[in-house]
């Protein structure tokens, strides 16, 4: 990229399993009023206040056509520029990102909002599948991602126990995130024991319901490098299509993530990413896909995901940490999660995550999926240089 | 261009309502507790513009500033800046029917300063005009009441 | 489910439980209508094929995915073919169409080169196996949807 | 320096009311098969597939996952987005967003509706939650109505010039293959017969409810110029969203509002030297639900003085012919599929800049045209394009 973006600025809500106090406005503004203060920004069209918000949220979770209606106040779009990205909040960085690089934009603001709590989770995903050929048969997300679990672990010989480890290790990580929903001491057999939910995911392999909402501020490098004195840049940054139909797809593979990773390691000039890298914040809605998702990321080779847990590279201390957060298995709203991913990048790259530091850290993957079997893959290589 | 004739084309017809358990957030928390247990309409004022906003809520979207705790509360009485009423039934997507309410709807300017739009409950527009002075009728059942501006059933004409 | 007002215990803030109900009639078109008109009529599972990959799609769909082509050609494919994957669903869900456990899984018929994902039955969950045959049942009455198919059962 | 954008291709699909044919990705297909063809491009030189709609119209979520195969996603960048009614200008927006920050060298932006599928006002109608006003929700045709009133007391208008302006849509739509309604609509009288849908507005007062789609290909300033020579730069373009009015969507009877419109317009003029926009700009294709809005929009987007909306239809000004056409193609009361409204408005605009428009063809020379959206409580896009820069 001949221009660089910072992020100047991000904040969030703790993820809670029901907000029920809050509406959806209030809960943005909760992050998003951190980030104003923070930055002491406001919107104004002279090049230095905020002249663009990208939005992020879904009508059908919000139970409001137009559901960007819901946080207009909030994110200060009166007579300004707002767009809604309906997909998952990596997406809205992204955007921001390309407004910014445009030339049409200096600094934007991004928020990402959902209340799962709120809707009926199978309703919802259900409404995704094809109407014809798929959602007549009862589906929903759960459904699907265990028949990718199932299909994973069969051809790569992943075992259960594998997976549990996804799932010990990040909610163990949460309890050093004071956003966390759900920091746990769980060893592999509480995870083994749990309430099977779909064969093979079991309760503990698979993320809570959870409220919350994200913001970030993006700026050109110029406004970047005034604005604060620890910019955080987005140094390479893709996202890919998967087909629909889980049947045109040997769901033992995520060539969609395998293209975005690709690209944006491109972008950033990383050619090894086990080595360059320092953490790694991935979208794991059940505990297989942080193994599966590895192997797109490209930082183990084709079904090797088990073994890269085993070895223990990924842990807090190892060569790669993965998901210090806690990731998605320690609660995020799906849509927010990406940029929850994005936030916790920031944080450790400005050496502010507190217990959960990893020393040093220069160079960080954000990841985040939209939709059935992680159909929409995006990948973002952040650093601070 | 055109579609061939003679082959059968199917549909699936999916009828699947949406459950949701939607908060009304603090502010407008504040508006339904005060119609339910007082029938009194509540909102809050933006400290910088003065104005009221409406719904009353957080932040002042016009000024952007955070609106804060000054609460006011409005008389029911208004005028009717205009109305209009459905000739065809509009299908409700919260009832999953069509809609069957036969009142005009208005926007009524409150006394108190607020723009808001609720039923009429004159049905003649021979007799409906701009200006005419209108109450809200409320809910008397306080167990009936708790629906913020639903506990209004609609706006009578008065005389003044 | 009627709507109805909750207040919370201990704040001013209430809580609306409704609903979005908007009923939906979609197109199966064309291509769509002709694969589920073949199951009705003639208990036949067609597909269509890339005519430049020469994949063979099930369902029948327009348009191959990797070469953009229209796909013309139809083809029919067994109605007995290999489990690619399934799962058994233990949790009740609002969506599904029976009270759990619900197998489903993905099919790949013979003559086919993708998997239909459908419901699984007459099977033990726990004899299901990746690879193993599984073979159509067809509904008694059949009235032009993808349940035309009941679900797969393992083949004798 | 950012890129230059220039839109390379142009395809829609025709509108119809209904569309049994096909299922919502096939038809989609169609409009992006046609703008390939038109910028002579294969699927597999399309780099990103931006999509927009309005997910409750059709009741489904993520509709842009159900769509990867059949509009040349699969396996590309891409993403949605959903600003309601501007939905299909905001995607034209971030389409050229991201092939100005040179992410992209080709891309794809598409709006689509398949409105034969649900309920459209009953969705519409789902913009307001129980929370705040159940039932008291009429679509956005009660805010048209009520916008109509304003309009009718605050200049002046009568019947007649809604009708007016409903004849010149009929004869532009009558001359687009592609319209939805071709009525061949005769005289004011035959307009003033049509029962009323939501008083005043009559049912041929506003638009219809069409299934459709439009599709148009992106392409950075080097790949264009070597592609075509006849690329349509995108020279501009606005976004302006705010919170609802005090009172109503569409119209202020309060006096106290600021229209989106007015900033929109008053910011891309100043930004691009427009400062006669009926002489700077040859023609515009504006998003009007119905056509009292048509007149009222006259008037924000400073084509006349306030007030003289319908005085430009009394005159023929904004016909085909005129000095200042406004929606040769028929526009919104004619076809209205709201997902691709706003695009098509693009999509139209540009082919009267390459002179591509057919029948519709206006006799002004169009080197700028402007094409706008309507949507939210009151949203505006702009998009300025242009012959050369």
């Amino acid at each position: 990229m001949a221009q660089r973006v910072g992020i100047v600025a991000v904040a969030q809500t703790k993820y809670h399993p029901n907000r029920a106090d809050a509406n959806e406005g209030e809960l943005a503004y909760e992050a998003i009023r951190q980030v104003l203060q923070e930055t002491g920004l406001g919107f104004s069209d002279d090049g230095d206040g905020i002249s663009s918000a990208v939005t992020c949220s879904q009508d059908f979770w919000d139970g409001r056509t137009i559901s960007n209606l819901n946080v207009m106040s909030y994110v200060g779009a009166h007579l300004s520029h707002e767009d809604k990205v309906a997909e998952d909040g990596v997406n809205a960085v992204y955007t921001a990102m390309a407004q910014v690089l445009s030339g049409k934009h200096d600094i934007v603001l991004t928020v990402a909002h959902m209340k799962e709590s709120q809707g009926d989770k199978s309703i919802i995903e259900n409404a995704a599948f094809d109407p014809i050929f798929l959602r007549v048969l009862g589906l929903d997300f759960l459904t699907a991602a265990a028949l990718q679990a199932q299909r994973y672990m069969h051809r790569y010989g992943i075992t259960a126990e594998q997976c549990a480890k996804v799932a010990v290790k990040n909610r163990g990580n949460a309890k050093r995130n004071p956003y966390a929903q759900e920091p746990m001491d769980i060893t592999v057999e509480d995870v083994l024991k749990s309430k099977m939910l779909a064969s093979p995911i079991r309760q503990l392999d698979a993320k809570p319901v959870s409220d919350g909402a994200c913001a970030m501020i993006l700026a050109s490098e110029e406004k970047a490098k005034k604005l604060t004195a620890k910019p955080v840049w987005i140094l390479g940054v893709s996202n890919c299509y998967e087909t629909h139909y889980l049947g045109d797809r040997d769901l033992a593979d995520c060539n969609a993530l395998v293209k975005a990773a690709r690209k944006a390691y491109g972008m950033a000039g990383v050619s090894d990413p086990l080595k360059e890298l320092d953490l790694a914040e991935v979208s794991e809605e059940y505990s297989y896909q942080e193994l599966l998702w590895m192997e797109g990321l490209g930082l183990c080779g084709r079904g090797e995901g088990g073994k890269l847990i085993d070895s223990g590279v990924t842990q807090m201390g190892g060569q790669l940490p993965v998901n210090p957060s806690g990731g998605m298995l320690a609660g995020n709203p799906n849509g927010v999660a990406g940029m929850a991913r994005v936030a916790e990048c920031v944080l450790q790259l400005r050496n502010e995550a507190g217990d959960r530091q990893v020393p040093g850290a220069r160079l960080a993957l954000a990841h985040g999926v939209t939709g059935i079997c992680g159909q929409l893959q995006a990948v973002m290589i952040l650093g601070t240089s | 261009m055109t579609e061939k004739p003679g082959q059968e084309l199917l549909t699936v017809e999916i009828a699947r309502p949406r459950p949701y358990r939607w908060s009304t957030g603090k502010y407008l928390g504040r508006l339904y507790k005060e119609a339910m247990e007082n029938k009194r309409l509540v909102t809050n004022r933006c400290p910088k513009c003065k104005e009221l906003l409406w719904p009353p809520q957080a932040v002042c979207g016009r000024c952007k500033v955070e609106a804060g705790e000054d609460w006011v509360a409005m008389s029911d009485k208004g005028t009717v800046i205009q109305y209009t009423y459905l000739v065809f039934p509009l299908w409700d997507p919260h009832y999953g029917e069509k809609l069957a309410n036969p009142h005009p709807t208005a926007t009524i300017k409150l006394d108190g300063g607020v723009y808001m739009v609720h039923f009429l409950e004159e049905k003649d527009p021979q007799k409906l005009k701009e200006g005419m002075r209108v109450q809200a009728v409320w809910k008397e059942k306080q167990e009936e009441r708790g629906r913020g501006l639903g506990d209004i059933l609609y706006f009578r004409t008065i005389e003044e | 489910m009627t709507d109805r007002v909750e207040k919370l215990r201990d704040l001013d803030v209430f809580i609306y439980h409704g609903k979005v109900d908007i009923p939906d009639t979609y197109s199966a078109g064309t291509v769509g209508s002709r694969f589920l008109i073949e199951i009705r009529d003639n208990k036949r599972i067609m597909g269509t094929r890339c005519p430049a990959c020469k994949r063979v799609y099930v369902p029948a769909r327009s348009v191959c995915k990797d070469c953009f082509g229209r796909m013309d050609e139809w083809v029919e494919v067994g109605d007995k073919g290999t489990l690619l994957t399934y799962t058994v669903v233990h949790v009740p869900t609002s969506v599904q169409l029976k009270e759990p456990p619900v197998a489903y899984g993905i099919v790949q018929l013979d003559g086919a080169d993708t998997g239909l994902v459908h419901l699984l039955g007459e099977v033990d969950p726990d004899q299901l196996q990746v690879g193993m045959k599984m073979q159509a049942v067809f509904a008694e009455e059949r009235v032009g949807s993808i349940l035309d198919i009941k679900y797969f059962k393992p083949a004798a | 320096m950012a890129n230059r954008v220039a839109i390379v291709g142009v395809g829609q699909t025709y509108h119809r009311s209904t569309r049994r044919d096909v299922n919502q990705q096939e038809m989609v297909g169609e409009a992006v098969r046609a703008a390939l063809a038109d910028a002579q491009l294969s699927a597999k030189d399309i780099e990103a597939v931006f999509t927009s709609n309005m997910e409750t119209f059709e009741g489904i979520y993520l509709p842009d996952h159900l769509m990867v195969d059949e509009v040349a996603a699969f396996g590309k960048p891409g993403l949605k987005v959903c600003t309601g009614g501007t939905s299909g200008a905001s995607v034209v927006a971030e389409g050229f967003h991201f092939v100005a920050a040179g992410l992209f060298d080709l891309a794809l932006v598409i709006g689509f509706e398949k409105q034969d599928t649900g309920d459209t006002t009953a969705a519409i109608t789902a913009s307001v939650t129980p929370v705040w006003g159940k039932g008291v929700a009429t679509g956005a045709i009660g805010e048209f109505a009520k916008q109509a009133l304003t309009y009718m007391q605050r200049s002046g208008a009568k019947e007649e010039h809604a009708c007016m302006v409903r004849l010149k849509a009929d004869r532009g739509a009558c001359r687009n293959p592609y319209a939805h309604l071709r009525l061949g609509l005769k005289s004011v009288e035959e307009i003033m017969k049509s029962g009323y849908l939501v008083w005043p507005l009559r049912l041929l007062d506003f638009c219809p409810q069409s299934c459709g789609a439009c599709a148009l290909v992106f392409a950075s300033e080097e790949k264009a110029r070597k592609m075509t020579n006849k690329p349509v730069w995108i020279a501009d373009l606005i976004t302006v969203h705010q919170e609802p009015f005090r009172a109503g969507s569409f119209g202020d009877p309060t006096g106290l509002e600021t229209y989106t419109q007015e900033v929109a317009a008053e910011k891309l003029y100043k930004r691009n030297g427009i400062t006669n926009p009926r002489r700077d700009i040859c023609m515009a294709e504006i998003y009007e639900p119905s056509n009292w809005e048509e007149m009222s929009l006259y008037e924000h987007f400073h084509f006349c003085e306030k007030n003289e909306g319908w005085k430009l239809v009394e005159k023929g000004i904004t016909e085909i012919e005129g000095e200042f056409p406004v929606n040769p193609s028929g526009g919104v009361i004619a076809t209205n599929p709201i997902g691709a409204t706003p695009t098509i408005r693009v999509a139209e605009a540009a082919l009267q800049i390459r002179g591509d428009a057919g029948e519709h063809q206006v006799t002004r020379d169009v080197h700028t045209a402007v094409a706008t959206a309507l949507g939210g409580p009151n949203w505006t896009v702009m998009t300025l394009l242009k012959r050369s820069l």
